[in-house]
């Protein structure tokens, strides 16, 4: 049985005009020890995705419908009071700008301490304490800085602590909310090596979301590529790199630059993302699909196996002909 | 222009901003047609002194015999000009002081600032009993204390809302261009500073309303022209609030007074949330 | 210096000028005069009252704790409750609780103090009898110990009331901007995730972060606080500092506006310097 | 006159001091002059894109504002067309500003949101005062909207920013940065706020004027794929210093400096950087800006030894044609 698996995970957000449909039937499993990447453009989901997988999605935000299953339990299901129990003991999340996620006001061992003496309340306080200098230490920061306050830490510092803070209560899932946008790009490959260490080292599932096909295809062993809400495709890297199927996939890899060769031009997918309010029933990527026929438009495909461990969302793949 | 009918639309759909601009209008109505709506000259001896409500002076009459009802008929003439005035002369210098703060920076910046920190400090009221006694009590010298007082903290707004525009982009690509400090201030800076300019009078309006009226009440207006204050300065003085006389001779003006203030609060800050969609939650 | 002596010594005749003159020093070049009034401050001496010809420090310092007894109950309990309505009504934001806190808010705003000091008077001095209307304490009553205690405090609470009315609003407001602008942050959703409960969140992360602005605002709410006391203070004949400036003004007793603008200044610089012992408790950032 | 160089940046200095701002706050309290840009020089000929390349605050925006003339050098000289340009003020400078443009790295910033497209693509002519007539003005936006791929370029006309997406803003900047004919333009991170899908659009339609009106182009990113594309040379920047610079290929493919060599790694083999990233950088980043004498990379570098410590050696040398590196332990 799979470490998390999500089924049908469909969260919308309200708006004056209808429903903003943005995350639409997202599904996929997750094993220990797995990477799994999330790659999409702005307003693909992805980040909605995070959220809704924490059960964590505020008003006007609203999970319509699926489940997350975590050993057993569907944290959807779940009032607030269970689900605190989970957050963070059992998954935990590295958010986006995590330059902000620092309280200023307190101390960053503190911050640290806090969350181990919520959620192991037996442990005594000497014992806290020695596994929050533990956990910086892993991260690859002094001890000493137990004592700092978040203002006195560079942007890769923070980073760091904040790993150390999702790490804190032993979780048995990390999502990693494009946690390195922003840093400078070795501080951040820095990191990475880190978080995939640690990953690897804890047998953790790590769920990695970001707009970076680089990086993704570097660190996870698995993606999903996601576009306007939904997922196109899921496989393995291996594939994605040397078979992808989908046409939104190919055209990512055809807008990227390649290092043997910068003579070979690079092209861009015209038109733009569809609205996501009150979305019509055709495939979302019809708009600037260059292989749409007129089954296309008829009905959004739905993502099926096509071989072991490859979906695809598209009709020119597998039996999705109904 | 379409935007100008989106803002619109914005403004009139926060009902408290509508309830607002209706009730000044009353009140700005009310304040021209003054001399039609009163039912006497409320500076003519028109009854017994301290006189008690009746058919003919529904609000009774003061301790020399003047009607109360048209006392504080003509009284909305004189607060609401003297609010209007004074807010106008501290957005005048307000609006002189943000702006080059704002934009020239750095030295006139940090001295400008520390006078508008200084003035934000010193208490206000006993500076300005000091001016206006020293001047003397007319319509025109209330004016400019409370304007000369009270241009600190729109200042202060308006020279952050010139950092916030004065940092984009767009500026720095103008004068990579080539734009001159007077075109970019006119055509960059100034058009989106206006809206929160006119919200700042407004919002000043409010408070120069009741700081006219403290003034006043202390006696400190001009004792020749009827605004709500000196009605209240010369209630206090007969000391009405020992009798009956309190319900028609003090409640009056005062409910005029916050109704006003509150329908110029609720406009500003409508256009507030228009103007900085920082508040727009 | 020459010119605050004001138009009343146009009225004199030569002696008195002259005997006024000398006993205030003016007789002497301006300069000397303004040395020597640096140098009398420093010592304590703040003049002679024109008026009623007694030092204008002991004038001053026989006001001073009423002002201050005021001031500092004022300042207490409107930061007590607009700090707990302001977190209130920003907890639930848009809802209706919200809504109407914020209109009872830009009521208080709105009301001219020395108005709703005078029904009170009216209402709750006067017709229902419950509180003095005048003064400080009953000073002809002759009450010691406790007696004396709960006299200063009933005619304290009237005067209180007004100006907390006058002063919670802008606290209130402040309180609950920085609260909502706080919840949106970053390290709310942080403690939210960890699994802290809404009250934590509130108290231990939330609060602490939104008071900062509140600090800077009762700062500098603290001359408008005392410019209210002044109104207040005359409306409820309220022995105060403000009650003396004003009749001093009235009176043109310069020696005595000076030496209440001295100490309302010494006054306001103080509570700057605590507030700046108190910014570092709150917020780290600021050693 | 006429030069070689369109520009030759010649020793540029320029400190700013601590006193306040994000992380140079923590150093200390006293005023340390800190080194924006140190002597940094580079030549560009005419129509040669040359990449400005490093981390955040490492000096590639101030040297593109001095370029620019939005700042002002403390030491050194800048030559264009062969004259020097330094000093240059008011009416030098205004016929300057015609000549050289900038596209920012935020489009949304860049463009004033209250302004129509009209208006925005044609206030370069309005402050230069080369407008004539409304006819005029629609004529010339008209041509240079079409020229940045905006088509039809009538019905942009009369929108406003927030009408249009990421990728046309972009579009929309280029062209306001195209109307005055400049021999040279400054892209700042022109497509870093873009989606992939949408980046390429971008790179290819600069390339693309670059052939069409003969220009310059100073191209500032962080990313050395995109510089690898769009750059014929590409500069390494560090801590306000150029550590590295040469043709493109040779930065890539035969990086000599301990940091470019980092750089290409991320760039291109970022699996084999996470495996054996002690191999390449030390962990820790810029943590002050106080230059020294012999080497910028000094605290991350894994090169580094006593021999590293001899004042001088953060001067450039040659290593290869056109290729000349900061750093002592790179011989030919």
């Amino acid at each position: 049985m799979a470490l998390l698996e999500v089924r049908n995970l469909t969260t919308y957000y309200e708006t004056k005009i209808g429903y903003n449909e943005a995350l639409q039937g997202l599904s996929f499993d997750l094993e220990a020890g797995g990477i799994l990447g999330l790659i999409g453009e702005s307003g693909c989901g992805k980040s909605t995705a995070g959220f809704s997988m924490m059960n964590m999605i505020e008003y006007p935000g609203k999970i319509m419908d699926g489940e997350v299953i975590l050993d057993g339990k569907d944290l959807i299901k779940m009032d607030r009071n269970e689900l605190r129990k989970v957050l963070w003991k059992d998954i935990a999340m590295i958010p986006q700008s995590a330059m902000n996620a620092l309280n200023p006001a307190y101390k960053v061992g503190k911050q640290i301490l806090e969350a181990i003496k919520l959620h192991f309340p037996e442990m005594s306080q000497e014992e806290a304490v020695a596994k929050v200098e533990h956990l910086l230490n892993l991260v690859g920061i002094d001890a000493k800085w137990y004592h700092g306050y978040p203002h006195k830490l560079s942007g890769g510092m923070k980073q760091r602590i904040i790993i150390a803070m999702a790490l804190s209560c032993d979780p048995k899932v990390i999502i990693s909310d494009e946690a390195t946008t922003g840093l400078d790009v070795l501080i951040e490959a820095q990191i990475l090596a880190l978080l995939k260490k640690i990953a690897l080292d804890r047998g953790l599932g790590l769920i990695i979301i970001s707009h970076d096909l680089n990086m993704v295809t570097a660190i996870c062993n698995r993606i999903g590529i996601m576009y306007a809400g939904m997922l196109v495709e899921l496989t393995t890297t291996e594939n994605v790199l040397r078979n992808p199927k989908h046409p939104y996939t190919r055209a990512l890899f055809s807008s990227q630059i390649d290092s043997k060769d910068f003579d070979k031009k690079v092209t861009s997918v015209d038109g733009v993302v569809p609205k996501l309010v009150n979305p019509e029933d055709k495939c979302r990527f019809y708009d600037r699909c260059n292989r749409k026929f007129e089954m296309c438009e008829r009905k959004c495909p739905s993502l099926i196996s096509i071989s072991d461990n490859h979906r695809v969302a598209c009709y020119l793949e597998g039996d999705n002909h109904e | 222009m379409k935007k100008f009918n989106d803002n619109l639309k914005l403004f009139f759909s926060n009902k408290l901003g509508l309830i607002g601009t209706v009730i000044l209008v009353g009140f700005i109505l009310v304040a021209i047609f003054a001399p039609q709506i009163a039912p006497y000259d409320p500076y003519q001896r028109i009854g017994v002194p301290f006189g008690k409500p009746s058919m003919q002076n529904w609000l009774g009459t003061n301790d020399v015999g003047q009607d109360i009802l048209s006392e504080v008929i003509y009284g909305t003439r004189i607060s609401l000009l003297m609010g209007l005035l004074s807010a106008g002369v501290a957005l005048i210098i307000g609006t002189i002081v943000g702006l080059t703060s704002g934009f020239f920076g750095g030295r006139i910046d940090t001295v400008l600032m520390r006078a508008v920190d200084i003035s934000l400090v010193i208490p206000m009221l006993p500076l300005m009993i000091l001016l206006a006694a020293f001047l003397g009590p007319s319509f025109w010298n209330i004016v400019i204390v409370i304007g000369i007082l009270s241009w600190a903290s729109p200042a202060r707004v308006i020279r952050s809302q010139v950092l916030t525009i004065k940092n984009k982009g767009y500026i720095e690509a103008v004068k990579a261009t080539g734009g001159k400090s007077s075109y970019i201030i006119t055509k960059h800076i100034l058009p989106p500073t206006l809206s929160i300019i006119i919200s700042q009078l407004i919002l000043m309006s409010s408070r120069a309303i009741l700081m006219e009226s403290s003034l006043s009440f202390l006696g400190l207006g001009d004792p020749t022209q009827k605004s709500w204050g000196i009605i209240l300065y010369y209630a206090q003085s007969r000391s009405a609030f020992l009798s009956d006389a309190w319900i028609w001779w003090i409640l009056p003006p005062g409910l005029l007074i916050t109704l006003l203030v509150i329908s110029f609060a609720y406009i500003g800050n409508s256009l507030e949330q228009i103007v900085n969609p920082r508040l727009r939650r | 210096m020459k010119f605050i002596v004001g138009e009343d010594i146009v009225l004199m005749s030569s002696e008195e000028k002259a005997e006024v003159l000398e006993k205030h020093g003016l007789n002497k070049p301006v300069f000397e005069q303004y040395l020597n009034y640096i140098g009398s401050i420093l010592k304590g001496d703040l003049g002679y009252s024109y008026r009623s010809q007694k030092p204008v420090t002991d004038i001053v310092s026989e006001r001073l704790p009423w002002t201050l007894l005021l001031s500092i109950t004022n300042i207490i309990l409107s930061t007590i409750i607009g700090v707990a309505m302001g977190t209130w009504a920003a907890w639930n934001r848009g809802k209706k609780i919200d809504i109407v806190l914020n209109n009872i808010f830009v009521f208080f705003r709105s009301m001219p103090s020395f108005w709703i000091g005078m029904i009170f008077i009216a209402v709750f001095g006067a017709r229902l009898g419950w509180f003095p209307i005048f003064g400080a304490q009953s000073v002809w009553a002759g009450y010691m110990g406790f007696e004396k205690i709960v006299d200063i405090a009933m005619h304290l609470i009237m005067p209180t009331i007004t100006l907390v009315i006058l002063s919670v609003s802008s606290i209130y407001l402040t309180m609950r901007y920085s609260m909502i602008d706080v919840l949106g942050e970053d390290y709310i959703l942080m403690a939210k995730m960890k699994g802290l409960s809404d009250k934590k969140v509130r108290y231990t992360h939330a609060m602490r972060n939104a008071l900062i602005p509140v600090v800077t605002i009762v700062m500098l709410n603290m001359g408008y606080m005392v410019g209210g006391a002044t109104i207040i203070e005359t409306v409820f004949s309220y022995p105060g500092m403000g009650r003396l400036l004003f009749e001093a003004v009235t009176n043109r007793d310069y020696p005595v506006i000076q030496g209440c603008f001295f100490m309302i200044t010494i006054c306001v610089i103080a509570a700057n310097i605590i507030a700046d012992f108190i910014y570092p408790l709150l917020d780290p950032r600021v050693v | 006159m006429n030069n070689r160089y369109l520009i030759e940046a010649n020793n540029l200095k320029k400190t700013f001091d601590t006193k306040d701002g994000g992380i140079l706050k923590n150093i200390k309290k006293s005023r340390l002059k800190v080194y924006a840009v140190d002597e940094v020089t580079f030549k560009l000929e005419p129509r040669e894109i040359i990449g400005l390349i490093g981390e955040s605050g490492c000096g590639k925006t101030t040297t593109a504002k001095i370029l620019l003339k939005l700042l002002n050098v403390d030491e050194g000289e800048l030559f264009y067309k062969g004259e020097n340009i330094t000093h240059f003020k008011n009416r030098e400078l205004s016929e300057y500003r015609k000549k050289t443009q900038i596209v920012f790295q935020d489009p949304y910033e860049f463009l004033n949101p209250r302004m129509n497209i009209l208006n925005i693509v044609t206030e370069p002519l309005l402050i230069n005062k080369q407008l004539n007539s409304e006819n005029v003005k629609i004529d010339k936006a008209v041509e240079v909207l079409e020229s940045v791929g905006l088509n039809p370029a009538k019905s942009f006309l009369y929108r406003f920013t927030h009408e249009l997406s990421g990728g046309q803003r972009q579009r929309v900047a280029i062209a306001r940065a195209l109307i005055l004919r400049p021999d040279l333009i400054v892209a700042d991170e022109p497509t870093s706020m873009l989606d992939v899908s949408v980046r390429a659009g971008i790179l290819n339609l600069l390339l693309g004027l670059k052939d069409q009106y003969n220009l310059s182009m100073v191209f500032i990113t962080h990313d050395l794929a995109t510089a690898g594309y769009m750059c014929d040379r590409i500069a390494v920047m560090y801590k306000g210093r150029i550590v590295e610079i040469g043709p493109k290929k040779e930065i890539i493919y035969n990086p000599r400096h301990p940091y470019t060599k980092a750089l290409v790694e991320v760039a291109f083999d970022l699996k084999n950087f996470l495996e054996n990233k002690d191999s390449f950088i030390k962990d820790g980043e810029v943590d002050s800006y106080e230059q020294n004498d012999y080497c910028s990379f000094e605290k991350r570098c894994v090169m580094m030894d006593a021999n590293c410590k001899h004042d001088g050696h953060h001067k450039m040398q040659q290593v290869g044609e056109n290729h000349f590196v900061a750093c002592c332990k790179c011989e030919h």
